[in-house]
């Protein structure tokens, strides 16, 4: 399996029509433990990007760039840079490379996890977003290249906010809250979820 | 929700506008998004330009500190959201004179992200940029893990001292240093009675009783130390002292700037209530206060309550606090 | 009651203490009472003195005004309670130069009183006075009936323009004619939204519903002239207006400084929003505006709401609206 | 009948005793209609004279000096201005004079309205306590050497007050609450019959 910088734009816009799908959940969960922006920031991000990719990509680099930048305009809040920089990282990566392989997901998500733990300061296990890009490492990890990749995504996501559920968050505008998040749902873990899409 | 406004959505960006209207010697807007603000007459060449960001709601922070002698631009965010990294990137690129920008700011997580991912894409760029947090919050973690602290009121002092250092025509390793040495001298906590509303949620902040305070509170209303039945000023200033002089160690002859802030609705006449108790106080300790400044610097707009900051001064903070600087809510002459 | 306050009978004094240990610079107390806030370094010999006075709790308003062109002293009395006949005339004599008196105060039927007496008194003794009563709040009374109108945050602007007039050595009935100019060619308007409360009597001022407002309403409550549905910024902005410049007539070309002035507890953000409208329509008029004045600067306290002023200018009065004066809230260099 | 300054000095300390003790009555009726400060203001006055009058006066103009003097220390309220003003006439009026014919009340009450009424701004008629003062004049205008003074004055001050009942108040800070005010008693009015002392 391998993709073009065609099925790139694709996925980004797909991704993008999740995130404003999710929003209005996304925006109640973040109001429980944070500021309640998760969602809209998350729309303001879709919004942008789709915007910007208007399918004229020559590299699936370009339009990781492109998507990076959308993100970067478009919020304050922290999963829109997290994103950024994650778009970024793709960016940077896969920069000059005409087509992506499966076998790449799990050494650039490696290099995604380490750029947001020094961006955010954060490591793994402080219940975010990180810990979902983690689980999701690990089953692209060895890939058979038959299998059904959204499916395996989404799975792992959905297991990891439940690994997470009961533990509390250690970092963000959550952490002041550390008590009370025990047994409620990182609503960034929960975005990550639903950016890889659910699974049918 | 009780408020002089018009959609909700469009509360930050209209603020900016009156803002520069009223004051249009001090502040021009620019960037995509309008949410640069800058000095006008733009950066001044050879110098080091600062710049802060934040949200929206603080005001005069950090907008209003922009002007001769304090910060070159400014990112906004909406009402209590940090600015985006793409205005924190346009913020710098206008504060640029040539000689470097210091981002000068609070320390909150997504701010932080935003501003350093910014200063790292000016740097493929070719911009220098340092970064100085302040994080003088004694309220939000123990003297152990300040750089877990939030940025509170007190940060008009690294502003001022900072942009007295670049004035000077500092460099950008000699700004940073004194911005990061007047972080360092500063402590804040502040104490809340009534919640404010953010124009876009529409509800308030948190809840409190008639009757509750809540000590070491924070601006978008984090929890603080305690919460407890209202207690006279005269007690509630000996606490916020006590803690703030805490970790400063003051002695017989030390000088420091006080500064007593409104978060918002908390008048004047309590200020200097509290004020009066912090003097008589810091006198007794003999303890020189220079240039005290008691009113609105840092606020949550329509909150009640207030805060105390204290800044330590050798001669050169002193010195620096003492330059000239102007802006629509504060000058020094 | 939420305040912060120690024993409510205190809160004036309290708060007058801490203003002078914060500004000493600026202000000094005396009197029996301690209720006389005059300037620094006493009267200036051979220069007509300005006195002004009225109730606690509106801070800037009065005592904060005194300062080099500005006022001379003044008497203060309890919130929102006028001060006593004695204080009045003490006042009076600390700040007589040798060269008289104005009196300069908002027209409240105690506080006159009280200032007529003390200027017959002191009349007995010598001392030449004269009085310049601000009636600015067009809300309070028709026009037919100028002399019943209060005096609200407008009167800064009499206050600025005649202490200009007798720093810059005019005799007093040159001071007071040109007082009077100014009071006669300014108009303010207030709305509330939340009252403030009174800490001797430790009840709110009025009672408004959740989702109401009043218009014109007094900075004591005083009742308004229409109490409704809160509306957009901009409608009620527009209505103030319009109630303050109907009486100037503004044309074309004409010039005029604005005011738009915090109750207290409305935020800086919210005032530019209304002075964004204001500015819009004014310069849609081709009015232009000299100095605007955004931010607190005749309060009630903890009060939500705002108040726009208008004066209208001519060359005179911009000359001295625009001349040097300082105090611990508002400067002009 | 006639008074020396002794007599003086005693009256003006039982209209002071006076004061202090309709505190709380006035306080409660100024509420009503006022800020609610009447009564304090009366007590401030009261405290103050009796500090003053330490029965040294020679003459009884010294002594309503005195009393005028501590009026105008005591307070910003109208009341304790219009007693401060009422005080200096007498002292004026009778200025010199060793003693004080009851035939001197008459005219000395006129005067007293007539400058209240200048510094006032007010008029007879508009409900204030300037109407009792009024009723008062007229009761002991053509006085009988031998009449109860006190019952004469405070059953006038008395009368004064239903008479005005009725009506709205004109002036001062009564006159925002015009029609509310219909109905209810001036509070200055109320402190005037207090003050002339209660018919027993
Ligand atoms: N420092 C961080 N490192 C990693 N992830 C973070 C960090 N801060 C926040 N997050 C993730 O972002 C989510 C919240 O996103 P968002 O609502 O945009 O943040 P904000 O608190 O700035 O409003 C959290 O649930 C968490 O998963
Ligand atoms: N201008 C005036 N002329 C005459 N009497 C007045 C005037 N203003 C107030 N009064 C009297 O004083 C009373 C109120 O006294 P006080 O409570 O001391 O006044 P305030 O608190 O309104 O200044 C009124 O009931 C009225 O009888
Ligand atoms: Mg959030
Ligand atoms: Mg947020
Ligand atoms: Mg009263
Ligand atoms: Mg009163």
């Amino acid at each position: 399996m391998s993709w073009t910088a065609d099925d790139i734009e694709t996925w980004l816009g797909n991704c993008a029509d999740r995130m404003t799908q999710s929003a209005p959940e996304l925006n109640t969960l973040d109001g429980q433990l944070g500021d309640g922006d998760l969602g809209a920031t998350l729309q303001k991000c879709a919004a942008l990007m789709k915007a910007g990719l208007l399918g004229t990509a020559a590299l699936p680099s370009d339009a990781f760039k492109t998507a990076a930048g959308a993100c970067a305009r478009a919020s304050g809040s922290s999963f829109g840079t997290l994103l950024a920089v994650a778009l970024l990282v793709l960016a940077q990566e896969t920069a000059g490379k005409p087509t992506l392989l499966v076998q790449d997901m799990a050494p650039l998500l490696e290099k995604i996890i380490a750029a947001l733990m020094l961006r955010g300061r954060s490591k793994l296990g402080d219940k975010t977003a990180l810990d979902s890009l983690e689980a999701i490492r690990l089953a692209v990890s060895n890939l058979q290249d038959a299998e059904d990749l959204q499916l395996l995504c989404s799975a792992a996501a959905e297991r990891a906010i439940e690994d997470f559920r009961m533990r509390p968050n250690l970092i963000g505008r959550a952490r002041m809250f550390a008590e009370k998040s025990v047994g409620l749902a990182d609503p960034g873990m929960v975005a990550v979820a639903r950016i890889v899409g659910r699974a049918a | 929700m009780k408020k002089l406004l018009n959609n909700p959505d469009n509360y930050a960006d209209e603020a900016l506008d009156g803002m520069c209207l009223a004051h249009p010697e001090f502040y021009q807007r620019s960037g995509d998004t309008g949410r640069i603000i800058h000095r006008t007459g733009g950066p001044i060449k050879g110098r080091v330009g600062i710049v802060s960001g934040g949200g929206s709601g603080h005001l005069p922070v950090f907008a209003g500190y922009v002007g001769p002698g304090l910060l070159d631009a400014c990112s906004v965010g909406n009402v209590f959201a940090g600015p985006s990294v793409a205005d924190c990137m346009d913020a710098m690129k206008i504060a640029d004179g040539g000689a470097g920008v210091l981002c000068l700011y609070g320390n909150y997580g997504g701010d932080r992200m935003n501003f350093d991912m910014a200063g790292e894409m000016l740097a493929m760029e070719g911009l220098a940029s340092t970064t100085v947090l302040v994080a003088d919050d004694v309220a939000s973690a123990q003297s152990a893990e300040r750089d877990k602290r939030r940025g509170v009121a007190g940060m008009i002092y690294p502003f001022k001292i900072a942009g007295a250092a670049a004035a000077s025509g500092g460099d950008l390793a000699t700004v940073t240093v004194i911005a990061q040495k007047a972080a360092n001298a500063c402590r804040s906590i502040g104490v809340a009675l009534w919640p404010c509303t953010v124009p876009e949620a529409g509800k308030p902040t948190f809840e409190i009783a008639e009757d509750e305070l809540e000590m070491g509170m924070g601006i978008h209303g984090e929890p603080g130390i305690w919460r407890g039945k209202l207690r006279p000023a005269d007690e509630i200033a000996a606490e916020m002292l006590q803690r703030v002089s805490d970790e400063l160690d003051l002695v017989k002859g030390d000088r420091v700037s006080v500064l007593v802030n409104s978060l918002g609705a908390t008048p004047h006449e309590e200020l200097f209530i509290l004020y009066r108790h912090i003097a008589n106080a810091l006198a007794a300790k003999s303890v020189s206060i220079i240039m005290p400044l008691v009113g609105r610097y840092a606020t949550s707009m329509e909150m009640t309550g207030a805060s105390l900051s204290l800044i330590k001064l050798d001669a050169e903070l002193e010195q620096h606090l003492k330059a000239p600087a102007r802006c629509a809510f504060w000058s020094v002459a």
